[in-house]
């Protein structure tokens, strides 16, 4: 009896070690497909212009034979620290207007009951499924219009043109109504009693309550400011103005128009480096973020 | 189906690599076909113990034998259990119907058949007329009798409740515990439930369990645990209001609260405490033991006396009486007590002498 | 939802985002439905030749790329979405089911996420190279001789299917990273439950996981259809500006790509009314596909 | 809500009234030179699609201009590529925000003729004071900047190249052929070259494919000059359905199932030169100004690194020859001052005289622009260095010879320089020299028959 349950166990034990051994498998199986692309940009940074137009290609570089001289001449291409620069104030003051607009109206159509919201809703719903492609055009003539791109543009201006029209999000707000949705009904009339208005309600409850959600809005805010390239390239009217994506484009064409695929792998990497490490560490917030907006319908 | 738990133990261990012991060694056997509650105070490992019967927790060591069958490696689903949660755990996107075929789904019964099965279940709980409905526009009460009808409908072996009336209001409770026992009975299937209300335990157990730490403290019907404690434990969670606590001695073969002489002892001189019921207490002319009521409280037929403890004025103690008496908060009323109502520990360990 | 809020509070509340969507986003949508219905408009000039109904709505429908584009677009909607839902609930499932290393598998599963789609474009064409490719590399081990998916001379079958292969990897990373929070936060009990009722695994999945994870399905759903109507930037990561194999120039043309060549040429009369036509036929299949949709979600989605 | 939403409605029309998005453009251009240079402060803005090398050279330029003329200070601003360069230019016209000169092609000038946003340049040229003798400008670059529709011309050759042919030198010199920088072969001396000596294999001194074309546009374009088969015209015409096109397209087609002719979507390359430096062909034809790309290399290619010789591209018909010339222009945009023009125009002279297009010729693998630059002490120097054996040249002459052999045929092609007629429409002459470049490209991969995809490419161009 003794034996016969001893072995009993132990099929049972390699039962769940095969099982999850499947799982693991599959989840690598998976994450080196996800991985690969990534690998290669990585490698492709790491070799000289000869070894990128190698044929059989190089697949594995010695870590001794790294060019990061790559890395160096990427950031000769273009002042790209001067883009940086840009690319961080107008990722903050986007991110800060796009975030202020997105509780506002999240709020209005979570918890306040007016005439037209659900049409309004819809409406704005509607406006996420036309191609923004076609929205440039009259944006540059209206931004033209109100001053922001000049031929004397000045800093200040460059900078408005490139935040202001991105100070809101249909997505965002989207996005956030879902989260405040998931906030109960009780807190609002427990702040009721106490005296409290909507706006202190808002600020007080609403918005600490949904910090994950909009810790997420602001760094899927700050990553489209930082791949951001149509737009700025067209408002700026200065070198000095534009953003790090403006600089990978245009820096890596020799004259005859051919890529230098290392240096442009070696700048992506550089671009996309920071962008990585805000997501590691927020990785957390972001989970919750996400799921406090989709969880409930 | 007779239960028996072998030396079960389940320990804990946390991240920081720390032990908890829940279950200690316990070695009980719950009777076939009898409603069986596992009684304790919250962290005693009743609801640990249950979960390693369900087979969802492994023990850590021991053994659990569902009759003659050994069923410890045995993965919870082919122990032929029903399980009741807690929360009841109703998948809140099926409806009442698609919740209590789900089991049947499972063993791949014909639907026309799984269909009725349902269908009697939910009539013999009473919640035949829901069928349609989705968990959330159930009342707790309704919920629970789904939860129920979901455990049973697959014939199993042993039905395990965890906490089954913890979520319902004091109405429901009354209602559904005696539900519980009427479908034990009616179905006759071994039942094991969970809980920490000991008058919810006595009220519909065949037979309790209590559990202290993780230890058995007492097995037995539930009168007759409730008459003979083992222990001070036991006879102060079972019974409300609870047992009146003394410090007394014995002395010279007589047992005494402070220099009250309450009744002839056979046992060797010692510190004990004791414990008497709050029925227990019979008024008479004369006793020693006197002291001075507090507050009244009458409802219906039976006063409750608060009484200021004879050598503590901090202190009270209650005693039930006949509402016949007209007793004053102020008056002083004089005892004597049932010997059968009265249990005597060890000052130390806390055992009956 | 709570009574008697005043209209001018609420109206208080959104005027900031109505004011700049105003502006940036329903001003501009106005602005097309304009272009539409001019002919021969003259960006520069800003004048034109009259009204006309249907006259750029035919330009765009009679270009014979158009029904290439149409086309591709349906195909990479209707088979990249539910593919990469698919395997994005999988993954997500057994990235919850393990213990071990589950933060390290999150994070590189995340990692499209924040990436630049035209630079992991091209190598993706690499991946699906027909002589240095490791897609080739790997059925090779199983003797399948090389396939020609993307170079020179490739057919639009194979293009394609290198195309959804990317857009699914690409669309991946949002939809684990939203159903991996979304299994977190079902109760445990509902698996305990299930597993005392012996349901098998696939079971489990079907009957209890993807029910109570459909509201999140369905908005992952929604959504990545509308994206994915959109595909452009896609395409140029992975062919470049021909939209295809060398050699077979715009196999795999997608309607935005209309949209974008035709905003190209803005300088051109009529250039921006046929791209306003592309934009308003793709809304309107999208509208379609979006309502058909939600009318799913309202029967199937358990909220 | 109603209140709300008429609000919003006044908003929107006020917007569409403000003439929509309308371009303020459409008045005629009115030119009215000033007599005297200006004096007062003056800002000229130039936009281009140059990388940083160039950006610096023109610098160079500019700062030597702001030193003879104080008042005026000069700022240019990369654009991006031309395709992005059009597009903001396009965009500035309409909102009034144009550079004071733009670089590009007769395609873009055109196109910004459609809102009469260039000034013509006839009454500069011909102006008594600030006039330029236009005869010393290269003719085949000046006459592309002089077939605009109305006869005006609106742009000057600013940067141009032209085609020319890099060889693999080790290998001919192997065979003891000998290639000339001043005069070109025809595609039958090469054909018979490869049938006397079948330069075309695996073997030792052979290659898979023995000559590449770098721009399949360029290729058919000039192809089709050089049979004598018409391509487009000013009107907007395409004209390429008729027997000649189709017979250059089957000549076409046997070059390149014989492997003697292939592009370079052959190895997924956007240019012959990774091929060419690899081995993989022995003769590349591609721009002047990639020259520097071309400079073998590759210590692991079929034959080393290796000696390069440039020749003239190669010809059908030798009684009528014709090279392809390219490169971007200057235009100068009306939207801008009397006296802005004015600086604007002598800084064009400026960047194009003599000595200044000499300087960028001989620093990018671009090629002057004038007929005089030709004569320049430093160009001739320039020029000689080509014909010096490499024994007698500095290791710094050295390095510059392959630009000044890229020089020297550019020179010898000067007198058949070849270009096609810009246009709008519906199908713009951008769109047509893509369509037949794609053209090629499926009939190279063989993806549709000869007459497929001239039907195709017909279909794509609205015919």
């Amino acid at each position: 009896m003794e034996q016969a349950i001893y072995g009993n166990e132990k099929q049972i034990k390699r039962k769940i070690f095969i099982r999850l051994a499947i799982v693991y498998a599959l989840i690598i199986f998976f994450a080196i497909f996800i991985i690969i692309p990534f690998y290669w940009m990585l490698i492709t940074a790491m070799k000289t212009l000869t070894q990128v137009e190698s044929a059989p290609p190089i697949l594995w570089l010695n870590p001794a034979e790294w060019q990061w001289v790559n890395f160096s001449g990427a950031l000769e291409q273009a002042p790209f620290l001067r883009f940086t620069l840009n690319t961080v104030v107008v990722a903050i003051i986007a991110t800060i207007g796009t975030v202020i607009t997105t509780i506002l109206s999240a709020f209005a159509f979570a918890r306040l009951n007016f005439k037209g919201r659900d049409l309004l809703f819809m409406a704005f719903i509607a406006t996420m499924m036309i191609p923004g492609e076609i929205f440039v055009i009259t944006n540059y003539i209206t931004v033209s219009r109100i001053g922001w791109v000049s031929l004397d543009q000045s800093y200040f201006e460059a900078i408005l043109a490139m935040t202001v029209p991105f100070m809101t999000s249909i997505f965002f707000i989207f996005f956030l109504r879902q989260a405040f949705k998931t906030i109960p009904n009780e807190l609002y009339y427990a702040a009721k009693v106490d005296g409290k208005t909507d706006w202190q309600y808002l600020w007080r409850v609403m918005v600490p309550i949904a910090i994950p959600t909009i810790t997420t809005i602001t760094i899927l805010n700050a990553m489209n400011t930082w791949n951001a390239y149509i737009w700025p390239q067209l408002v700026t009217m200065q070198e000095d103005y534009r953003l790090v994506s403006n600089g990978l484009r245009n820096a890596f064409d020799d004259t005859a128009g051919r890529i230098m695929y290392h240096e442009q792998m070696a700048a992506s990497i550089i671009v996309t480096v920071p962008l990585i490490i805000a997501f590691l560490l927020l990785k957390k917030y972001i989970m919750r973020g996400v799921s406090r907006s989709g969880i409930k319908g | 189906m007779e239960i028996k738990l072998k030396n079960l133990t389940k320990v804990f261990q946390s991240k920081k690599e720390e032990e908890t012991v829940a279950v200690d060694n316990l070695d009980i056997v719950i009777p076939s076909g009898q409603l069986t509650g596992l009684l304790g105070p919250s962290g005693c490992g009743k609801s640990t113990t249950l979960y390693m019967i369900s087979g969802l927790l492994r023990p850590t060591q021991g053994e659990i034998y569902f009759g003659d069958e050994n069923v410890t490696p045995v993965p919870p689903e082919e122990r032929g259990i029903g399980l009741v949660f807690q929360n009841y755990a109703l998948y809140p996107h099926m409806t009442v119907r698609q919740n209590i075929m789900f089991p049947l789904e499972n063993v791949k019964m014909d639907k026309q058949e799984s269909l009725e099965k349902a269908q009697e279940i939910a009539d013999l709980v009473g919640i035949g007329h829901l069928m349609n409905r989705k968990p959330k526009q159930l009342s707790g009460g309704q919920q629970q009798r789904v939860a129920i009808a979901r455990a049973l409908v697959k014939s199993p072996r042993v039905l395990l409740l965890d906490e089954p009336l913890s979520n319902l209001d004091a109405r429901l409770r009354l209602q559904t515990r005696e539900e519980i026992k009427r479908i034990q009975r009616d179905t006759g299937i071994t039942t094991i439930f969970v809980t920490h209300d000991q008058e919810e335990a006595m009220s519909i157990s065949d037979e309790i369990v209590v559990l202290r730490e993780g230890v058995t403290q007492q097995v037995g019907r539930p009168q007759e645990v409730y008459n003979n404690p083992g222990n001070l434990f036991v006879a102060k969670f079972l019974g409300t209001p609870p047992i009146n606590i003394f410090d007394g001695e014995v002395k010279d073969g007589r047992l005494m609260i402070g220099d009250a002489d309450i009744a002839k002892k056979d046992i060797d001189d010692r510190e004990v405490t004791i414990g008497i019921r709050p029925e227990g207490f019979k008024m008479v002319e004369r006793s020693k033991f006197k002291a001075e009521v507090d507050l009244v409280e009458t409802i219906g037929r039976d006063t409750t006396l608060i009484i200021k403890h004879p050598n503590d004025e901090t202190q009270t103690f209650r005693a039930i009486v006949d509402a016949d008496y007209g007793v004053e908060p102020g008056d002083t009323v004089k005892f004597n007590v049932k010997p059968h109502k009265m249990h005597i520990f060890d000052k130390e360990t806390g055992e009956v002498l | 939802m709570l009574e008697d809020q005043s209209n001018v509070k609420a109206w208080f509340y959104l005027l900031p985002a109505l004011i700049l969507l105003g502006i940036f986003i329903f001003f501009p949508i106005f602005n097309a439905f304009f272009l539409v219905f001019v002919d021969e408009y003259n960006y520069m000039q800003g004048t034109y030749e009259g009204f006309t109904l249907i006259n750029n709505f035919r330009y765009v429908v009679t270009d014979h790329n158009f029904r290439v584009a149409m086309t591709n677009t349906m195909l990479l909607t209707f088979v990249s979405v539910p593919v990469s839902v698919i395997i994005a609930l999988l993954i997500s499932v057994w990235l919850n089911a393990i213990k071990r290393l589950q933060g390290f598998f999150q994070t590189i599963f995340f990692l499209p996420y924040v990436t630049n789609a035209i630079a992991i474009g091209m190598a993706f064409a690499f991946m699906f190279h027909v002589r240095f490719g490791l897609i080739n590399w790997f059925l090779g081990i199983f003797g399948i001789s090389p396939i020609n998916w993307v170079n020179t001379g490739a057919s639009w079958g194979t293009a394609i299917f290198a195309l959804l292969v990317y857009v699914t990897w690409l669309g991946l990373a949002f939809k684990i990273m939203v159903f991996l929070s979304g299994l977190q936060g079902i109760d445990k009990q509902y698996y305990d439950a299930a597993r005392v009722d012996s349901a098998s695994r696939s079971r489990v999945f079907r009957r209890i996981t993807v029910p109570l994870l459909s509201p999140m399905i369905m908005y992952i759903t929604v959504t990545s259809f509308i994206g994915a109507f959109k595909a452009y930037t896609e395409v140029i990561g992975m062919f470049g500006e021909r939209l295809g194999p060398p050699g077979n120039d715009r196999a795999v043309i997608t309607v935005v790509a209309l949209v974008y060549r035709s905003l190209d040429r803005s300088g051109v009369p009529g250039a921006l009314s046929e791209a306003a036509a592309a934009s308003l036929i793709l809304f309107g299949v999208t509208l379609v596909f979006t309502m058909v949709n939600m009318q799913v979600s309202k029967k199937r989605v358990h909220y | 809500m109603k209140k709300l939403f008429a609000m919003f409605l006044s908003l929107v029309s006020i917007f569409v009234l403000s003439a929509c998005l309308g371009g303020t453009g459409g008045a005629e251009v009115v030119v009215d030179i000033p007599d005297e240079f200006p004096e007062e402060e003056i800002e000229i803005i130039l936009w281009h699609a140059f990388g940083q090398d160039n950006q610096d050279l023109l610098q160079e330029m500019f700062d030597d201009f702001e030193d003879m003329y104080p008042n005026v200070t000069i700022r240019q601003l990369g654009q991006g590529g031309y395709d992005d360069l059009r597009s903001s230019t396009v965009q500035g016209t309409v909102s009034g925000n144009t550079p004071t000169l733009v670089l590009g092609y007769p395609d873009h000038f055109v196109e910004y003729l459609q809102g009469n946003a260039l000034v013509p340049l006839d009454e500069y040229i011909d102006h008594p004071n600030h006039g330029v003798d236009i005869d010393m400008y290269v003719p085949g670059f000046l006459e592309e900047n002089q077939q605009y529709v109305d006869g005006n011309q609106y742009s000057m050759p600013f940067a141009k190249s032209t085609e020319m042919v890099v060889y693999n030198k080790t290998v001919f010199d192997y065979y003891g052929v000998e290639f000339s920088m001043d005069e070109f072969i025809t595609w039958d001396d090469l054909i018979a070259l490869e049938e006397e000596y079948g330069l075309i294999g695996d073997g030792d001194y052979q290659a898979p494919h023995l000559f590449n074309v770098d721009s399949e546009s360029n290729f058919f374009i000039n192809t089709s000059s050089q049979f004598g088969a018409p391509y487009t015209n000013a009107e907007g015409e395409i004209l390429i359905d008729n027997q000649d096109t189709r017979d250059m397209l089957d000549f076409i087609k046997t070059q390149i199932d014989n492997d003697i002719l292939a592009i370079p979507i052959e190895w997924e390359e956007n240019y012959g030169s990774i091929p060419f430096k690899a081995g993989d062909v022995l003769m590349s034809q591609g721009s002047t100004a990639g020259t520097r790309h071309n400079v073998p290399d590759n210590e692991g290619g079929r034959f080393g690194v290796f000696e390069m010789g440039i020749m003239p591209v190669v010809q059908y018909d030798e009684d009528n020859p014709s090279a392809i010339q390219q490169g971007p222009n200057i235009a100068m945009m009306a939207d801008t001052t009397d006296n802005e023009r004015l600086a604007a125009w002598y800084l064009i002279k400026h960047i194009t005289n003599p000595e200044n297009t000499a300087f960028f010729a001989m620093n990018t693998g671009y090629v002057p622009v004038r007929v005089d630059a030709f004569e320049d002490p430093d160009y001739q120097e320039f020029l000689q260095i080509a014909h010096t054996p490499d024994e007698d040249l500095t290791t710094q002459e050295q390095a510059r010879k392959p630009f000044s052999m890229a020089a020297n045929v550019a020179y010898a092609q000067v007198d058949y320089y070849s270009f096609e007629p810009p246009f709008v429409g519906r199908v713009t002459s951008s769109n047509a020299r893509a369509e037949v470049g794609f053209m090629m490209e499926a009939i190279y991969a063989g993806t549709r028959s000869v007459e497929d995809a001239l039907q195709y490419a017909l279909r794509e161009l609205g015919q």
